[in-house]
Order: structure tokens, then C-alpha cells, then sequence
């Protein structure tokens, strides 16, 4: 009886694979005639999950970015078109995702996702096609593949890992360490992070006296600061996601720490929410960042413009980004904004002749002047090492205005100079 | 009568600091009816647990058809030929009631036959049961008797040497109470022994060969039924004088 | 001197600890351990009223455990409505708990959902007087030093779990609910729609999540997924606890509590999660129905 | 004869169709969105032999997969093992694992086994996490080998001088022959004597103790096989990813799906895990590139409330009530 009816199950259920197969189908078919019209330009984003935050900025900033050369009159002659799907901050989405743009969605160029583990499965395919490829804030994605078509964003260096910090630890020499203490994320940026802080500390002669790593549900960091005051280091190194540097800053208020230097890679102190909540508690944190709302940023040329642009559009849309959008929307319009530089400079949709052209251009950028060497990634490290200070209340708009994060270096941008943590508190 | 099929030496059993069997000791005879009352919570149940495997006696010796059963699990003590059936009746609730028998015919009484052999005997016993026209019904719609048949027949379909009835027949009527005698009394007679525990004392007199009664974990009482029913301890066990 | 007074600080933290995961876990304690509802989006509902909280706190300015306190009814009716659908289809029908399971993942996604769409994705924080700030004592020659937000919240988590406690002990709708846990025909004998009972029970479980929320935003930054990461330490803490036991699963809470705080202390907080879950393994293996379980195995 | 072994012969057919499949040049696309439909199909189905047939819910599939994925990953590190071997190693200890939480959890029943089973997930995240030689924390990029041989025949060649022109393909017919061997698996353990007695254990695990089933050693063959198909699962996904992080070898969704698809399906019958998986895993591939935005999660959440209130026994059991 029941073999019967399962035979007829399984008859219905062929059916079913074929119509759905063929709604499947369907559904693509429009795509497939794309040629003629617009560039188009794929990429996976994560617009939920974990790192939406940043997406969500990112996205936002490309937008304006496709409105901005569209007006200039597009690529190649032809308007730009976005094409992207949420990745759900999710790595096992990616791959999927970019054999659909460039298959079915039959996109001109490919750009990553934000975030390094949401780049990492994306690289193969790009390979496979021989595409240029452009990534957003990715730590040191080509190491093991060194191909010749990625360019990455984030500017670290070309040793990114170290490279992130090398600053911050240039900046502490006026304090005369000799030992340090070391906290990273149970996450991939973050202990890539360590590891770089780890060779700038050896380099440096730092006698390292703590070195451990935390997992992402840790609800209370009061022991953990406890564990490292008791190693009484000069200086305390950490590489945190939002919810622990958020936590750990309000561990060190609570515990207090005698360490002249504390932060260095703690991701999440640069969105508004947390700088808004932390308040007066960020004061004397020693962090990096890539963007600050101070007078000296002027080098970086239309970025205090497009800034405000992103924060009217914010306000105006009534978005549920990030309100000041300063980490993420300078560098997302970059990245897109030197491709579109590079293939209007070749004149054509040739992913050699465009890759061959990023590498040897000096780019002008929001971001300043961009050079990318042979590994995709920045020739020289930038940066930016700034120190929290004079904060009063927990209002937000204190963030918007220069002063709150004094630029410490790079030289040619300084606007303070750096003080012992407990100085600042 | 004949040899001893279970002998039960001194077994103890206890949970945390409370004592539920404590030295109990008795033997069934093959062949035998064997009634086993008391009060509630006076252990019936701990015992026949602790014969059927569901529970290990912390003391003493359980030896049945030669075999020691200390210390063995449930489903090899139904290889040698224990079986049992639950006071609250606990078909395979998502099987038809032909599937329910087929678990032990294939398990214990026919290990390695075909499915067609397997078949057959489920079926032969649910005409024995005269539950055959049912065969193909889920558990779900059964009623009260036909439960209480549906756990006495998957027991035999074991082919058990000695079959315990936990409380076969608690919620049934009258003539359903005879209904569940009348064919237990019939596998006896073809040579099953049989362990019943019973609130109803009409039909554990009526069906017994020997009775013992419990009382707090421990045996009080021995003897024919004619016996039990006149002994003291018994009446005070259960009227709680 | 220097462990000893490390030592104590651990130990002091994650008693505190322990007192927040307790707040977390005592509604699921109700709704899981003695009412068999597989609440999986426990955790995310406590996320629901920490936004609630932070909205309070935003706009009307008012303090976290005040709104934690007035989003409470809100959550009990919430609660009402959960069960209601959830007996109407699943209970009703004596359906397996696997169905149960899954419906409550459903639920979870359907809350993230619409937490992100009225919220946004990023992180958020409350300010009040007591967060970021410390109590310094000396014993002796120990300092110690306790963050008044963690002792905050293991205040309300105290007289949460001792509240309720006392609720189920010494109530007759207390002595009704276990006695649903246990012997639902008899309760209807007795004239009590188990129904019922067990509704407004479920309904008190999840009323915890206002108070709960309050708290979970007081102690840490939210986002709209950030449940998730706790649905293993809740479940946990209560099965460790043994489920039905109010006081069982405040004893596991506190044994969690300390085991991640000292192991973060003395040995690398990255090693936390699999000695929390290690003893709770371990104890599984040894007592399958856990500390303070009674009966059978389910 | 051939009436006797048509599913079989159905097998290979599939399997025949899949591998000219890979044959017809689609647009890669397909053999991405294939490729995670048909993993889920295998998870699904291995999932279903302990928590379909036996009743015991296991919550750590992803803890069964990540192992898959680490012993593959470390196997890769350690000496460039070919992929085959990868998923026999990791379906190895993946099936040790699966007796070993067996074994150590006999005694553990209902929720007990299923928080267990994820206690046990947890705990293995934290060991990789902490364990740099398979990348912990940071991840790990695989390369895969250029020109993959296997026992002396080229297998991917972009030439076309091997079997197959590109290496997603090739991973994609693997894990059709993986599924389809695991849907093999679970319907002979259905319709033996192994089926029956998980069943009789699901039901009423005292009962079928007395009725003469060898419970703790069916689910000890149940826990251990379920784990070992998983483990392959798992084995493959680095190979197919290029790029591993624990929280995506053992991702919550793992748990989720595994637990859902075969109850949208229907988890008394084989048919059940792989309608359940085809349905959500198919849905879930194109809400990813037509709604993408937070309205996916909310179409999961939806589609799993509707289907366990609307069907309850799943979608197979709701059209053979119709058919009655």
C-alpha cells in the first residue's frame, strides 16, 4: 500500500522538479539579453547577518557613486547599473552568488562583498572567469591565490596584516613600552589583526605578557581586563568586533586599567550607534580608523562632500544605516570609483588591458591618491591612528565635528598629539 | 506440578534513600498462574521491572530457565523468554496494529525469517486474539479492550515461556474482564506460564494457581487464594488498619 | 596576592554573571521545563524587549529596568497569543514536540525579521547612571571592584527567580502549573482547565523577557541577531539545572556564570564556551536528568 | 528481477542524468544552486535515519558537518589528499563521533539528547577555533589542485582532455552520487529490520526494549551511520567553498534545515528529507537572488510555520491522506 502511494509520490515529485526547473528558468531568460544596455556591475553584499551594518553603508555609498558617474555620463558611453544580492553574511552564499552575476545576470564587472570572509569564496570564481576584481576591505585575501586582476581597498599596506597596525605601534614609541598585552576576537579580521600586532610588538621589542583570544558571545569582560591588569602591561592591544569592543570599553570604565595605550583594531568604535552609547567612555582609546571629521582629511578630496551627502540621504530616505557613515562610505565609493576610472581610461570591456592599467596608475580618489602593487594591496599603509578625547555626553552629533578624534598620525594629516590613557579619562 | 521456571532471591531494589523491594523472594512454577497484588505503591511494579530488565535489582539473584538475569538487558531477557505487558498500554503509536505484532515475531520469535513468515504469524495470533479484521488500523482509534488485546498480543507474539501482565484488565467491564481471563487461561493452557498483577481480586482469585502480596517492598503473604484472602497481614495491607 | 585577589574578582563576576543568565533562562525554565514548549526564540524575544527598552530609554528618556518593567505586561500578552496558537495546533493534537521545534524557529526568523525592519541592523546601547561605572571595596588587602550594571541585573534576576519561586511553591496556581507538568487528568478532575493554566503560565515565562530584555541591553550591546548566540546557554543552563526546577536552573546559571568568568580569567576566555558546555556534557552523562531533575527522562 | 531492484536502477539513472548534467555546459549557476540543494538533500536524509525513524532529534548537525569539514580541511593541509579520500576520512570520523555521542548519551532521551547533541557542536567549535593548524579563528583559504587526478584518470581539465571541464562540475556530480547513496542508505536502513526497530524505539523506546529490540545497539548504528553521511557532506564543502571559517562549517542554518526540511517533507519515509530538501533548499537558492534582503529569513520563518501547522506529517504524508 504504502510502496504504492510512494510510487506516486515519487511521480509527482519528478513533476514538481521539472515545473519548478522551468520556473527557475523562466525567470532568468530576461536576463540573458543584456549586451547592448547598461554596464552592469555585480556583487554580494551582506545586507543582514552579522555585518550589515556595513553593508548597508556600503551599499548605500555605491549608489551614490552609479548616480555620480551616471550623471558624468556613465562608462564606456553607457549608463551603470548595480546588481547585487545579500550574501546574509553568510560565506556559503558567495559562491552561488557570482556564478548567478556573471552567468545569468550576465554582469560586465564583478566587485566583492564587504568583509574578508565574504570575499575569500568569491576569489575562485573571479579566477576562473579571469576578471578584474575589486575588493572591500579584505585582509589579505590574495596571500595564498597572488592573482594579478584583485585590488583591495582597505589601506593597510602591502603586508596588510601588518601593515593595519604598524602605525599604532609608531605612535606609542613616545611612551617607552616594554610590555604588552594582546585581546582578539574569535573571529577572522580580528585575529589576523593580532597576528599582525604580534609582529609590530616583536619588531618593537615589546615583551609580550598576555596573548588570548575571546569567542563572540562573551557577555561580561570585566574578567578579562581584570586578567590583564594583573599582567600590568604599558600597553593593551585589542582586535574586537562591535559587541566586544563595546564591552571591553565599558569593562576598562568599570575596572579601570593603569596601561598607557589601549585599542589599536577595535572594529565597531567608529559606527554612530556605539560611539553615541559609549559616550564619555571612549575618552583616552587609541584606536585605528580610515576617516575622521577632522580639518586635515581636506587631502582626501571630495570626501567631506560625499560625507554629507551620505548623511542627508540617510535623514531624507529615512534609512536604518549608520547616521554619520564615516568607516565604510569614503572606501566603498573608492573602490567602485577607481574601476570605473580604469575602464573608461582603457575604453573598453578588456580585463587584462583594465587590470594591467590599475596596476601602474596613480588613482585620485575621495580617498586620496591610491597606488596598488603587485599583490592588489596598497603600496604604503594608511592608517589613520586617532585617540578619542573631550568627549561630554552621549549625543551624537559631538562625532560629526573635528576634536572628538584627534588625528594622531599619519604626520602629514596630524592634528594632536598622544596621551597616556588615564590622562584623557 | 513442575520444575521452577523463576526463581527470585532475596532482590532489593531501592531509589535514593527509599527502599522498594526489599528481600523479596518467591518462585514460579512452569506451567504455573501466578498472582502477585498489594496495595498501590507497595512494588508490583518495581518487581516485575526488575524480572523484565527495565530496572536492575540492586541485591540479590533473579535465575530464569537457567539463565542468571542480573545484570542483563531487557531485550535479551525476552530472547530467553520474559515477556511483558505495560499497566498503561504503550502500543507503537504510529503503526498499524499487524506492524505492532511484527516487532517481536521478527525481534524474538522468528529472527531471520522473511517478511511473508513474519506476516503470517502476526496474523495467525491476532486470529487468536479475534482482532485478525483490524489488522490494518492504526492504534490511534482503539478502544480501552482492544488496547489492552493489542498489549497482550504483541507480549505473545514473543512467544514468551512466561508472560507478565501488568494490570491488564484495570478500566474494563465485566464481561471484558472475562474476555482477557478466558484468553490468558487458554495460552496457559497450551503451556505459558503467567505472572498477573491485578487490582481486581475476583479475577486474580479466579485466575491464580498461587498469589503473593506485597506490601511496602516487602513479601507478606504466600499461598493458594483461598489462603491469601483470609490472611491478616494482607487484609491490613489493604484496609490500612 | 595577586591570585587571590584575581581569584575573588572571578568569582564575584561570575556569580554577577550567572545572575544575568539566570534572568535570561527562568522564563524558558517555565515554558521549556514544566510546560514542554520548545521556545527556541526565547533568546530573540528577550532581543524584541531589549529594543523596546532601548526605544523607552531613547525617546521618553526613561530608566532601562523601569521600561523593562512596563514592557513586561506587554510580553505576557504576547505570551497569551504564542500559546494560544501553539496549543490550537500542536498540543491539541498531541502533535510531537520535533513540530513544536520547528514552529518556534519559524518564530524566530519572524521576530529577527521584523526587528530588522524597525530597527535597522546596528548595534545598540542604553546609558544609565549605573553603567560604566564600578563599586570598589577592600577586603583586607583585596580589592575588589563590582560593575554596577552586572550587579543591577543580578539584583532584578534574584527577585525575578525567588518572585517567581515563591509564586509556584506557595500559590495555588503554582501548585496547579506542576501539577499540569505532571498529572494533567487529574488537575481536570479537580475542575482546573489544565488549558488554562498552563496558557497563563506559558504567558509569565514570557513576560520574563521584558524584565529580561531590560537587563540583556543593560549588560550588553544588542542587534537584531544577537539572540541567536544565546540560544545554546539558555537551553543549556536549563537542562543543566534540570528541567522544572526554578532553583535548579538559578544554580546553573551561577555554575555558568563562574566557569566562564574564571576560565576567562585564569585561562583564555576562548576556551570558555567548551567548558561550559563540557560540564554540562558531563553532568548530563552522569545525572541524564540534571541537577536538580526529578523523574523520568523525557 | 528488474521490478525487484527498479529504485536502484532509478538511482543510477538520476545519477546518469547528473552526470550529463555536467556534460550539457549550463550556466555554472545551476551547479552552485545544485550543488547546495543536493548537500541539503544529503543532510536531510541523514538526519532523518536518527530523528525521522529513531525519534531522536539531533541539534548538532552542524557539529557532524564542521567535523567533516575540518578533517577534510586538515587532510588538505597535512598532504594534499585527493578530494575522494577527503570525504571517506571525514565520513569516518564523523561516524566515530556519531557513535561515540551515542554511546555517551544512551542514557539521554528527548530534549536531553538534543541539547547534548548541540552542547557537543559548541564544544567542537571552540577545539577548531582554537586550533591554528586548520586555520581557527582566522579561516582557512583551500587551493584547489589545478588538474585533479584519481587513480590515474584525469578528472577536471579546462582543456577537455578530462572528464569534466571545470572543477565545480566535477563537486557537483560527487555530492549527486553522495545524495543519492545516502537516499539509497536511508531507504534500505527504512525497510529493513534496522527501520522497523527505530521505529518500534521512536514509538515507545521501553516497549520495544521488552518486545526484544536491541535499542541501545540500533541507535548506536543510527547515531553512527547518520553522523558518518553528514561528515561526507561536510567532507566536500571545503573543496566546493575555497574558503572555511568556523562559523560557517558549523552554521546555525545546518541545524535549522536539517531539522526542517524533513519535516516540511514528511520524516517517516525516505521520499520525505529529499521533497522537504529539494522544496526549502530550491526556495531558499532563489529567495538569494530575487528578494535578497532580510525578507528571506522571513520567508523561512513563514514557510516553516505554515507547512508544520498546515501538513502535519509533512508533504508526503498530506498526499497520501489524499490519496486514501
Amino acid at each position: 500500500m504504502i510502496r504504492i502511494l510512494a510510487n506516486r509520490m515519487r511521480i509527482w515529485l519528478v513533476a514538481g522538479l521539472v515545473v519548478s526547473s522551468v520556473v527557475l528558468s523562466g525567470s532568468f531568460i530576461n536576463a540573458a539579453q543584456a549586451q547592448k544596455g547598461p554596464i552592469k556591475v555585480g556583487f554580494s553584499m551582506a545586507l543582514t547577518g552579522a555585518l550589515a551594518g556595513g553593508g548597508k553603508q556600503a551599499l548605500e555609498a555605491m549608489k551614490i557613486w552609479r548616480d555620480d558617474i551616471n550623471a558624468k555620463g556613465g562608462m564606456l558611453g553607457r549608463q551603470v547599473d548595480l546588481v547585487y544580492y545579500d550574501d546574509q553574511t553568510n560565506p556559503k552564499n558567495v559562491p552561488g552568488i557570482y556564478a548567478k552575476l556573471l552567468d545569468v545576470d550576465k554582469v560586465d564587472f564583478i566587485v566583492s562583498g564587504y568583509g574578508t570572509n565574504l570575499i575569500a569564496p568569491a576569489m575562485p570564481v573571479a579566477i576562473d572567469r579571469e576578471v578584474v576584481f575589486m575588493g572591500l576591505f579584505g585582509m589579505n585575501n590574495n596571500k595564498k591565490w597572488k592573482y594579478e586582476k584583485y585590488f583591495q581597498i582597505l589601506p593597510a599596506g602591502p603586508d596588510p596584516a601588518v601593515g593595519f597596525s604598524s602605525n599604532w605601534f609608531e605612535a606609542i614609541k613616545s611612551f617607552k613600552p616594554k610590555t604588552i598585552a594582546l585581546v582578539a576576537a574569535d573571529a577572522e579580521f580580528a585575529r589576523n589583526l593580532k597576528e599582525g600586532a604580534v609582529t609590530n610588538a616583536k619588531r618593537m621589542g615589546l615583551e609580550i605578557v598576555y596573548n588570548k583570544n575571546y569567542p563572540p558571545k562573551t557577555a561580561d569582560f570585566t574578567p578579562i581586563v581584570r586578567a590583564v591588569n594583573a599582567k600590568k602591561p604599558d600597553i593593551f592591544y585589542i582586535a574586537s568586533y562591535p559587541n566586544g569592543s563595546a564591552g571591553i570599553v565599558r569593562a576598562l570604565a568599570e575596572v579601570g586599567s593603569d596601561a598607557k595605550a589601549i585599542g589599536g583594531g577595535m572594529v565597531g568604535l567608529q559606527f554612530a550607534g556605539i560611539m553615541a552609547g559609549l559616550g564619555p567612555n571612549l575618552n583616552g582609546i587609541l584606536n585605528y580608523d580610515f576617516y575622521v571629521p577632522e580639518p586635515t582629511m581636506a587631502i582626501y578630496p571630495g570626501s567631506s562632500e560625499l560625507i554629507k551627502r551620505y548623511q542627508e540621504k540617510v535623514k531624507t530616505e529615512g534609512l536604518k544605516t549608520d547616521a554619520l557613515g564615516y568607516y565604510l562610505v569614503p572606501w566603498a565609493y573608492a573602490y567602485v570609483d577607481i574601476l570605473g576610472q580604469a575602464v573608461n581610461a582603457v575604453g573598453k570591456i578588456d580585463h587584462d588591458a583594465i587590470a594591467e592599467y590599475i596596476h601602474k596608475t596613480k588613482f585620485t580618489t575621495v580617498v586620496g591618491d591610491v597606488e596598488f602593487g603587485d599583490n592588489g594591496e596598497w603600496t604604503e599603509s594608511r592608517t589613520i591612528v586617532v585617540q578619542y578625547q573631550g568627549i561630554k555626553n552621549n549625543d551624537l552629533g559631538q562625532f560629526a565635528k573635528p576634536g572628538t578624534r584627534k588625528i594622531m598620525l599619519p604626520e602629514d594629516i596630524k592634528t594632536g598629539d598622544v596621551q597616556p590613557f588615564n590622562a584623557l579619562r | 506440578m513442575s520444575e521452577t521456571l523463576l526463581e527470585i532471591n532475596s532482590v532489593t531494589k531501592t531509589f535514593g534513600g527509599f527502599t522498594a523491594l526489599s528481600n523479596v523472594s518467591t518462585e514460579v512454577l512452569s506451567g504455573e498462574r501466578f498472582g502477585l497484588i498489594g496495595p498501590n505503591g507497595s512494588g508490583k511494579t518495581t518487581l516485575i521491572n526488575c524480572i523484565s530488565g527495565l530496572l536492575q535489582n540492586d541485591g540479590g539473584k533473579i535465575i530464569f530457565d537457567g539463565h542468571q538475569l542480573d545484570g542483563m538487558p531487557a531485550y535479551k531477557r525476552t530472547a530467553t523468554g520474559i515477556t511483558r505487558t505495560f499497566q498503561i498500554p504503550r502500543p507503537f503509536h504510529t503503526m498499524t496494529i499487524m506492524d505492532n505484532l511484527k516487532i517481536p515475531v521478527e525481534f524474538v520469535s522468528k529472527p531471520g525469517a522473511t517478511q511473508t513468515e513474519i506476516a503470517d504469524e502476526a496474523m495467525h495470533i491476532l486470529e487468536t486474539m479475534g482482532m485478525a479484521e483490524k489488522a490494518n488500523q492504526e492504534t490511534a482509534g482503539l478502544t480501552q479492550i482492544e488496547l489492552r488485546k493489542l498489549e497482550l498480543a504483541r507480549a505473545i507474539a514473543a512467544k514468551p515461556k512466561l508472560l507478565i501482565s501488568d494490570e491488564a484488565m484495570a478500566g474494563l467491564t465485566g464481561t471484558e474482564v472475562d474476555e482477557v481471563l478466558e484468553i490468558l487461561i487458554k495460552f496457559n493452557e497450551q503451556g505459558m506460564t503467567i505472572i498477573m498483577i491485578e487490582h481486581i481480586m475476583r479475577a486474580v482469585m479466579q485466575f491464580s494457581h498461587r498469589v503473593i502480596c506485597l506490601d511496602a517492598g516487602e513479601l507478606i503473604a504466600e499461598g493458594v487464594p483461598e489462603e491469601i484472602v483470609k490472611d491478616e497481614g494482607v487484609e491490613r495491607a489493604y484496609l490500612g488498619v | 596576592m595577586d591570585f587571590l585577589e584575581l581569584l575573588i574578582n572571578a568569582l564575584i563576576a561570575g556569580v554577577l554573571l550567572g545572575g544575568f543568565f539566570a534572568a535570561l533562562s527562568i522564563g524558558l525554565s517555565i515554558c521549556f521545563g514544566l510546560l514542554d514548549t520548545v521556545n527556541l526564540a526565547h533568546p530573540t524575544l528577550i532581543v524584541a524587549a531589549a529594543f523596546c527598552t532601548f526605544l523607552l530609554n531613547d525617546v521618553f528618556g526613561l530608566d532601562p529596568i523601569l521600561a523593562g518593567v512596563l514592557i513586561t505586561p506587554v510580553f505576557f500578552v504576547i505570551g497569551l497569543v504564542i500559546y494560544t496558537a501553539y496549543y490550537q495546533f500542536f498540543e491539541k493534537n498531541s502533535a510531537e514536540a520535533l513540530r513544536g521545534l520547528a514552529f518556534f524557529f519559524g518564530l524566530l526568523f519572524i521576530t529577527e525579521v521584523i526587528l530588522i525592519m524597525v530597527f535597522g541592523v546596528d548595534h545598540r546601547l542604553v546609558n544609565a547612571a549605573y553603567i560604566g561605572k564600578s563599586m570598589g571595596m577592600s577586603l583586607g588587602t583585596i580589592d575588589v571592584s563590582i560593575p554596577y550594571r552586572l550587579l543591577v541585573a543580578f539584583a532584578v534576576a534574584a527577585i525575578m527567580t525567588l518572585g517567581l519561586q515563591m509564586f509556584l511553591d506557595r500559590s495555588f496556581f503554582g501548585r496547579a502549573t506542576r501539577a499540569v507538568h505532571q498529572d494533567m487528568m487529574a488537575l481536570s478532575l479537580m475542575g482546573v482547565d489544565p488549558v488554562a493554566i498552563k496558557r497563563i503560565a506559558f504567558a509569565i515565562g514570557l513576560g520574563t523577557c521584558g524584565l529580561a530584555g531590560a537587563l540583556m541591553i543593560v549588560v550588553i550591546p544588542i542587534e537584531p541577531a544577537v539572540g541567536r548566540l544565546f540560544i545554546g546557554n539558555v537551553f543549556a543552563i536549563v537542562v543543566l539545572g534540570g528541567l522544572g526546577s526554578i532553583s535548579g536552573t538559578l544554580i546553573a546559571a551561577m555554575i555558568l556564570g563562574i566557569a566562564e568568568s574564571v576560565v576567562s580569567t585564569f585561562f583564555g576566555p576562548s576556551w570558555a564556551p567548551a567548558v561550559s558546555f563540557g560540564i554540562l556534557l558531563g553532568v548530563l552523562a552522569f545525572r541524564p536528568t540534571g541537577l536538580l531533575g526529578v523523574g523520568d527522562t523525557r | 528481477m528488474i521490478g525487484r531492484y527498479k529504485f536502484e536502477i532509478g538511482c543510477i539513472l538520476v545519477l546518469a542524468l547528473a552526470f550529463l548534467a555536467t556534460q550539457a555546459e549550463f550556466n555554472r549557476f545551476y551547479y552552485f544552486a545544485g550543488f547546495a540543494i543536493l548537500q541539503y538533500v544529503m543532510i536531510a536524509t541523514a538526519w532523518n535515519i536518527l530523528g525521522g525513524y529513531g525519534g531522536y532529534i539531533n541539534f548538532g548537525t552542524a557539529g557532524f558537518l564542521g567535523v567533516g569539514s575540518y578533517v577534510a580541511i586538515g587532510l588538505i593541509e597535512w598532504g594534499d589528499a585527493a578530494i575522494v579520500w577527503q570525504v571517506v576520512a571525514a565520513a569516518v570520523v564523523a561516524g566515530l563521533l556519531g557513535l561515540f555521542i551515542g554511546y555517551f548519551t544512551l542514557r539521554l532521551k528527548g530534549v536531553y539528547f538534543a541539547i547534548a547533541t548541540l552542547a557537543l557542536a559548541i564544544v567542537l567549535e571552540t577545539i577548531v577555533n582554537n586550533w591554528d593548524f586548520v586555520g581557527g579563528a582566522a579561516g582557512i583559504s583551500i587551493l584547489p589542485p589545478r588538474k585533479p587526478e584519481l587513480l590515474g584518470i584525469l578528472i577536471v581539465d579546462r582543456k577537455g582532455d578530462g572528464i569534466f571541464s571545470n572543477s565545480k562540475e566535477f563537486l557537483f556530480f560527487l555530492m549527486a552520487a553522495m545524495a543519492i547513496f545516502s537516499v539509497w542508505v536511508a531507504r534500505t536502513v527504512e525497510r529493513g529490520k534496522l527501520g522497523r526497530g527505530l521505529n518500534a524505539i521512536k514509538d515507545n523506546e521501553e516497549a520495544a526494549e521488552c518486545m526484544g529490540v536491541p535499542t541501545l545497539r540500533l541507535k548506536l548504528i543510527a547515531t553512527t551511520l547518520s553522523g558518518a553521511l553528514m561528515g561526507a557532506a561536510g567532507g566536500i564543502f571545503p573543496s566546493y567553498m575555497t574558503f572555511v571559517d568556523p562559523p560557517t562549517a558549523f552554521n546555525l542554518e545546518f541545524a535549522v534545515n536539517s531539522l526542517a526540511m524533513p519535516m516540511i517533507g514528511g520524516t517517516f519515509t525516505w521520499l520525505g528529507p529529499v521533497v522537504g530538501a529539494v522544496l526549502l533548499g530550491t526556495v531558499q537558492q532563489i529567495a538569494i537572488v530575487t528578494i535578497s534582503s532580510e525578507l528571506n529569513l522571513l520567508i523561512l520563518g513563514v514557510l516553516l510555520v505554515i507547512f508544520v501547522t498546515v501538513a502535519p506529517h509533512g508533504i508526503v504524508g498530506w498526499f497520501m491522506k489524499k490519496n486514501k
